[in-house]
């Protein structure tokens, strides 16, 4: 269809006033030449809360470890049920709701989950961190990349200045949209492969629209650390479904922790937007990340992109009212309609899980032998994953409504099927 | 009878009683913002049929191009769907829009994504039967329910056709 | 917005060649005034199979009890668990993928399930049954419908000679939607109060949009046979959900049936499509069952509503063509996507409420006493009826597809929790 068409026609004249190239990572100076977007770009600091997302502003008193003032809510007191989803783990010690680009660095520094010693890796998705590869691989990001990886997370701060800018998006000459993940390059091409489509080089291979949410995939993705090089990772070797996910770190043979409670080997998820979105009838229409969460806005005779990157439903009619010509209320009312019905089914399937820790524990304090626990163990590795990968997701369902609630009933099943391989009464379906 | 209608802003005017209001406006009585507005804005492209009349507004722009390439490019004009085509109401809709579209350009206080409301609904649904009752005859109208006449909306499922914008 | 009351002038289109009046119940009457709709209304009769609903044809060697020469699969046999859901009641023994209206009369006469003796309540919604009961009733529908309902299907059936008709859809004046069965009028009075609207009169308050809808509804709905006078009754007191209807059932103590192999007290749920389609994005944007089952097209000069109601993926130009502008290979792609997602889900939850039957019949084998048992009594009812609800829906997930999987979800958690009990340790979120 031809919903897209009219955006083409947006492509806009640029005057520049001042140079910049491939090494500029200050979006100050490209900000010379695009006022517009640099302003829209700062206004991402603003902390707004939507009924389930954006984030609201919590006071906080700065420490020395800390000197934030001002912090988003804290999840793990408005969904008690994580604290024991991840006992053992940073994330039970230290889990936050996400908030504008403009924190990325901040955040990720101060977070109590740095108080276990973290690598340079993860620095990839909170800052911009393009030039400051090319300098280490001295011009092969692939090489700075590995560099980076392998440093500690403290000195590899200290070779970036800037959350994501526009360099870690835009081609500094053509201002086309490019990808600068070495993480992302790798798992797409992976994860095309997995659909027959072998060496795929995304900045050469993908259309416009493609890199519309290609540029955000480089970050809101499932990851891990693969190797002692920490060498970040994400699994999509077996395509871009949370089976796909589960059965490649079985495949590898990969835990992020071990339970504290239960003993039993265990994933984490974090933030499967792209995945997720990827399951979901807006991707299948061809409706990308850019269209919703970076809608056109006029300014003036203009239309530009707007760079203030945030929650779709604190700016609906622009968002959403491009393509469904309803008024604001309404639509805002069929997305939390989606996502009241999803927390409900969310609720049903992390008490499940809980459930299951209680059963394992208390079977363990009673002297049950590992080998005894290895059924239940798998039950609760895979529930976790399950319940995980769209807590963890970020819309509250919306981007994939029907396959976050299929992801939630397999989660239940898996949390009552180890409950019930502790009862040593196997169920035939099974 | 007059015609009972809402505005954007959900006060209701008569329809009698807004036209008052215009035609004060129009005829100048107030050398104030109305005829300002309305010059500057070039409201009184409402008047003609010419569609790049209407596109002298780059906000209409979009469904300009959009209806150069719909199926209706050939067949129907802006006016053609957006206004009814009795005299007094062609006046009346020409004038209230003019009106409004021209404040709202000016004031830009107008949303991105501009939708058509009812009143303007009510026009378009017209206007396709004006052209297409043959076709229609046996689908519209029936009657609905205890006796009532209603239309089955054509734009419910042919919001498209003037311009897929 | 509001456009549907759009009002216009009371032209009347129809050139009439015979007297049509509300007592005329032969189709074939009404057929000489409108021949279009006529001749595809007889198309139902046509069996196409869709890749989940649609019908096929199966030859059938007709017998004494049975002259059908054709039939449509029998779904206990694409579905096995059915059996074993259904034990010891009457749809074990034959259960078939329903097909065309213009078998409604001869498909419900031949069933197996009428060798246990049946009540002419079945009748209301396999029969033109409109002048039947105004007969019976002297002139008033709602006499004949309890005259109806009281007597032995078999007697009831003699009162009827066609299936669903023109006259059970239309005014014969004025060709104007109605809806004409007593159970769908008190039923959606019911709901509407739930809603807080009072005295709700169908025939009277609803607009054009809505009967577009409704008189589908008069049959598309779960419902059960209240008290001795085995009155039709659809149980909307508690709103449209899964949830109302259970709550309902509860409340005046309603059961289908006994259990054979568990002795739980069991409900039955059919063909809700209606509620489904209620809960619904399609039902949000006023998208009614005749645009979908029944869309127009175009003969010579005239447009019609196409009479041959049928799966609209055997018809997605017109049925879903206007709205959604796509390719009808992509659009049924993206039906079949939902359904196949669906389907899967359902499978978990049927093989979960299979592992409870064997379960509690292993306990009762044991010696289980009934007290012992009534906990997993109450989950097997509640997940048997959740699952069966949305199974017996038959768009197999597309009326509604994040709320048939949230219904799943629940439905695995209560064979889960069922298979618990009887293990005696209560999980603590119960
Ligand atoms: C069709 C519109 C649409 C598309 C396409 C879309 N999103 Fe979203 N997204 C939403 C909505 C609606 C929410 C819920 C926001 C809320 O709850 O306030 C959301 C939430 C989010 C959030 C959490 C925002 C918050 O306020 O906490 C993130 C992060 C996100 N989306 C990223 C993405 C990415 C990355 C993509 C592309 C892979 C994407 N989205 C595609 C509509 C969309
Ligand atoms: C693959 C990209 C990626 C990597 C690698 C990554 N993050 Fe993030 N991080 C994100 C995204 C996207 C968000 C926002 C969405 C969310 O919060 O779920 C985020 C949010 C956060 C937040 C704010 C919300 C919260 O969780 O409290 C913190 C703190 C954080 N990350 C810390 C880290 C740390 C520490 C590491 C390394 C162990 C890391 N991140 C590695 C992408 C990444
Ligand atoms: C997280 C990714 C991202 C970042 C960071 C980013 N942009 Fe963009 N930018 C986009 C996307 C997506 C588009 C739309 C491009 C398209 O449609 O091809 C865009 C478009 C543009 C355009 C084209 C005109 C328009 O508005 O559509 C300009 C100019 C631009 N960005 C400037 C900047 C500047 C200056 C910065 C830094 C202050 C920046 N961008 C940061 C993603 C980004
Ligand atoms: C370089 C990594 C990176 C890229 C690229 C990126 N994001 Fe993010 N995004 C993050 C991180 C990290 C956070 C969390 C920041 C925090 O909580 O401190 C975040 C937060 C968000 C949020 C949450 C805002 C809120 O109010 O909760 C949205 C929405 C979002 N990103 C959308 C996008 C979209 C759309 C794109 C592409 C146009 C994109 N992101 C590109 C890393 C990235
Ligand atoms: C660029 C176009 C586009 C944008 C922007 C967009 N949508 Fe959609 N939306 C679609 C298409 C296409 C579909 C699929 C159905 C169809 O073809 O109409 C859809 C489907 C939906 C559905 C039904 C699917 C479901 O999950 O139940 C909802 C609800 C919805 N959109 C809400 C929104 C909201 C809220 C926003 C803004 C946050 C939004 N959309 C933004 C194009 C868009
Ligand atoms: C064949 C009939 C037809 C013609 C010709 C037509 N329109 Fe429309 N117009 C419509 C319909 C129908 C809608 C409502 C679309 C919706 O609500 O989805 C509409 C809506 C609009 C809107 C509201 C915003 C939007 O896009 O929905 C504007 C502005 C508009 N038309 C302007 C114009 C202009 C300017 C022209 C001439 C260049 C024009 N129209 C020609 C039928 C037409
Ligand atoms: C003076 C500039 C201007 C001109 C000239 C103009 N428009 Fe508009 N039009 C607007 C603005 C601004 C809006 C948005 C009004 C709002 O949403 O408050 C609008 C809205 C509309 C709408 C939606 C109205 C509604 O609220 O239902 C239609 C339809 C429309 N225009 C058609 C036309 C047609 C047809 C013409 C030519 C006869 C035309 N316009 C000429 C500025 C203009
Ligand atoms: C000025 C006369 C005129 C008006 C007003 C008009 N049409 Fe048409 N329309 C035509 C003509 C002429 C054709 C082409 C011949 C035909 O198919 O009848 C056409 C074609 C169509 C078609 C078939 C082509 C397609 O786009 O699928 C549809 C559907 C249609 N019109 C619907 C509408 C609707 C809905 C409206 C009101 C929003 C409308 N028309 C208003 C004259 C008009
Ligand atoms: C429920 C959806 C729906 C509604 C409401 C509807 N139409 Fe249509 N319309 C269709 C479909 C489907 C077709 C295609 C029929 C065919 O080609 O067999 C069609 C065809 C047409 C055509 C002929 C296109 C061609 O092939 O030439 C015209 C003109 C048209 N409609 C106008 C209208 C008008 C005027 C109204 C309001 C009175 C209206 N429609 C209401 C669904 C609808
Ligand atoms: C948006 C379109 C749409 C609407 C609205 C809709 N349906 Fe459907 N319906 C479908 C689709 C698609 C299927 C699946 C057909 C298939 O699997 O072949 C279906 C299946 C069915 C079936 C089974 C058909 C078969 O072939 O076995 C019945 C019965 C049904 N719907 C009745 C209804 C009723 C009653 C309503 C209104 C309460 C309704 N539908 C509303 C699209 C719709
Ligand atoms: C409230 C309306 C309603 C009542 C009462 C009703 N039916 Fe049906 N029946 C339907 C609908 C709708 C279908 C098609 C949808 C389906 O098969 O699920 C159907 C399908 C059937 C079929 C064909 C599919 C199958 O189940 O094999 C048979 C046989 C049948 N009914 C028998 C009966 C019998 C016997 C009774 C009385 C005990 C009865 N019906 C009462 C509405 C009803
Ligand atoms: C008087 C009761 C009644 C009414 C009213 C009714 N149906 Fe049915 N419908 C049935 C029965 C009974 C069957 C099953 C017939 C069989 O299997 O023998 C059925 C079957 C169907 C099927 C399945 C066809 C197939 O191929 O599997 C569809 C689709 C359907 N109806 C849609 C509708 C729609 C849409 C309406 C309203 C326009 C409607 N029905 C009105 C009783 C009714
Ligand atoms: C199960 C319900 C049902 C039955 C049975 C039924 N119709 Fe209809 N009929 C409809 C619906 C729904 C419409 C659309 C009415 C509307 O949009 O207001 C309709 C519309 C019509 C129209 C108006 C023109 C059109 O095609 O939209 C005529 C004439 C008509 N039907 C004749 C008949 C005749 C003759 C029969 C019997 C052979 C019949 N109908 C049986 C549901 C039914
Ligand atoms: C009368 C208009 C209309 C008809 C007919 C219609 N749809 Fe839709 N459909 C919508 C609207 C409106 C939405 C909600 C999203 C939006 O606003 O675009 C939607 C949403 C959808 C979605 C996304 C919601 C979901 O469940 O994921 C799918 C898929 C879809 N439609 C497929 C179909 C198919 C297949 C048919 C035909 C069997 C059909 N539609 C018929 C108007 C319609
Ligand atoms: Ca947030
Ligand atoms: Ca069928």
């Amino acid at each position: 269809t031809d919903i897209f068409e009219h955006k083409q026609e947006a492509r806009l004249p640029f005057v520049r006033v001042v140079e910049v190239t491939d090494d500029t990572s200050d979006p100050a100076i490209w900000g010379q030449n695009f006022p517009q977007q640099y302003d829209d770009y700062l206004k991402t600091a603003d902390m707004v809360q939507t009924s389930y997302g954006g984030s609201e502003a919590v006071p906080h008193l700065p420490t020395a470890d800390d000197p934030r003032d001002v912090v988003s809510k804290s999840k793990l007191q408005t969904i008690p049920q994580l604290k024991r989803m991840w006992a053992g783990y940073a994330f039970s010690k230290d889990f936050r709701e996400e908030r504008g680009h403009a924190y990325m660095l901040t955040d990720q520094l101060y977070t109590e989950r740095q108080k276990v010693v973290q690598p340079g890796t993860c620095i990839n998705c909170h800052a911009s961190t393009y030039t400051a590869m090319k300098e280490m691989g001295a011009g092969d990001i692939m090489v700075g990349f590995d560099k980076l990886n392998a440093m500690p997370y403290m000195e590899a701060k200290e070779h970036v200045s800037h959350g994501v800018a526009c360099i870690d998006c835009h081609d500094a000459e053509t201002m086309a949209l490019r990808v600068t993940r070495p993480a992302f390059i790798e798992g797409i091409a992976a994860a095309k492969a997995s659909e027959g489509i072998a060496d795929y080089d995304v900045n050469k291979m993908a259309t416009r629209q493609e890199m519309r949410t290609y540029v955000c995939a480089q970050c809101h993705v499932e990851y891990y650390f693969k190797g002692d090089k920490k060498r970040l990772t994400y699994p999509w070797k077996n395509g871009l479904t949370v089976d796909g996910a589960y059965e490649y770190y079985d495949e590898v043979g990969h835990n992020d922790w071990t339970h504290a409670e239960t003993g039993a080997p265990m994933l984490k998820a974090q933030h499967p937007e792209f995945e997720m979105w990827s399951q979901g009838i807006h991707a299948k229409s061809g409706v990308t990340c850019a269209d919703c969460h970076m809608p056109y806005k006029r300014v003036g005779g203009m239309k530009v992109s707007d760079h203030h990157v945030r929650s779709p439903l604190l700016n609906v009619n622009n968002s959403c009212g491009t393509c469904h010509k309803r008024g604001d209320e309404d639509l805002i009312a069929r997305a939390e309609g989606i996502q009241t019905r999803h927390r409900n089914l969310v609720e049903v399937a992390l008490d499940a899980l809980v459930d299951l820790i209680d059963d394992i524990k208390a079977a363990k304090d009673a002297g049950a032998t590992d080998a005894e626990l290895a059924e239940a163990w798998e039950f609760q590795r895979r529930a976790s994953f399950y319940v995980d990968y769209v807590e963890a997701e970020n819309s509250s369902g919306f981007h994939a409504d029907q396959e976050a609630a299929r992801i939630l009933g397999e989660s239940i099943n898996y949390s009552r099927l180890g409950q019930m391989a502790l009862r040593k009464i196997k169920p035939s379906s099974e | 009878m007059p015609r009972v209608l809402l505005t954007r802003h959900g006060r209701i005017i008569t329809g009698i009683g807004l036209l008052y209001v215009l035609v004060a406006v129009l005829i100048g009585a107030a050398t104030g913002l109305g005829l300002f507005t309305f010059g500057y804005a070039d409201g009184a492209a409402y008047l003609t049929n010419d569609p790049a009349a209407c596109a002298n507004c780059h906000v209409m722009r979009e469904q300009f191009d959009a209806w150069v390439k719909s199926s209706h490019g050939k067949f129907a004009t802006c006016n053609d769907c957006h206004a009814p085509h009795n005299f007094l109401g062609k006046y009346y809709c020409k004038s209230r829009n003019g009106f409004f579209h021209s404040l709202a350009f000016t004031t830009g206080n107008f949303p991105d994504q501009i939708q058509m409301h009812e009143y303007n609904q009510g026009v378009v649904e017209e206007n396709c039967r004006r052209c297409h009752s043959q076709l229609t005859h046996e689908i519209d109208p029936l009657p609905g329910p205890n006796g009532k006449v209603e239309s089955n909306s054509c734009i419910r499922c042919h919001s498209t056709v003037g311009h897929d914008s």
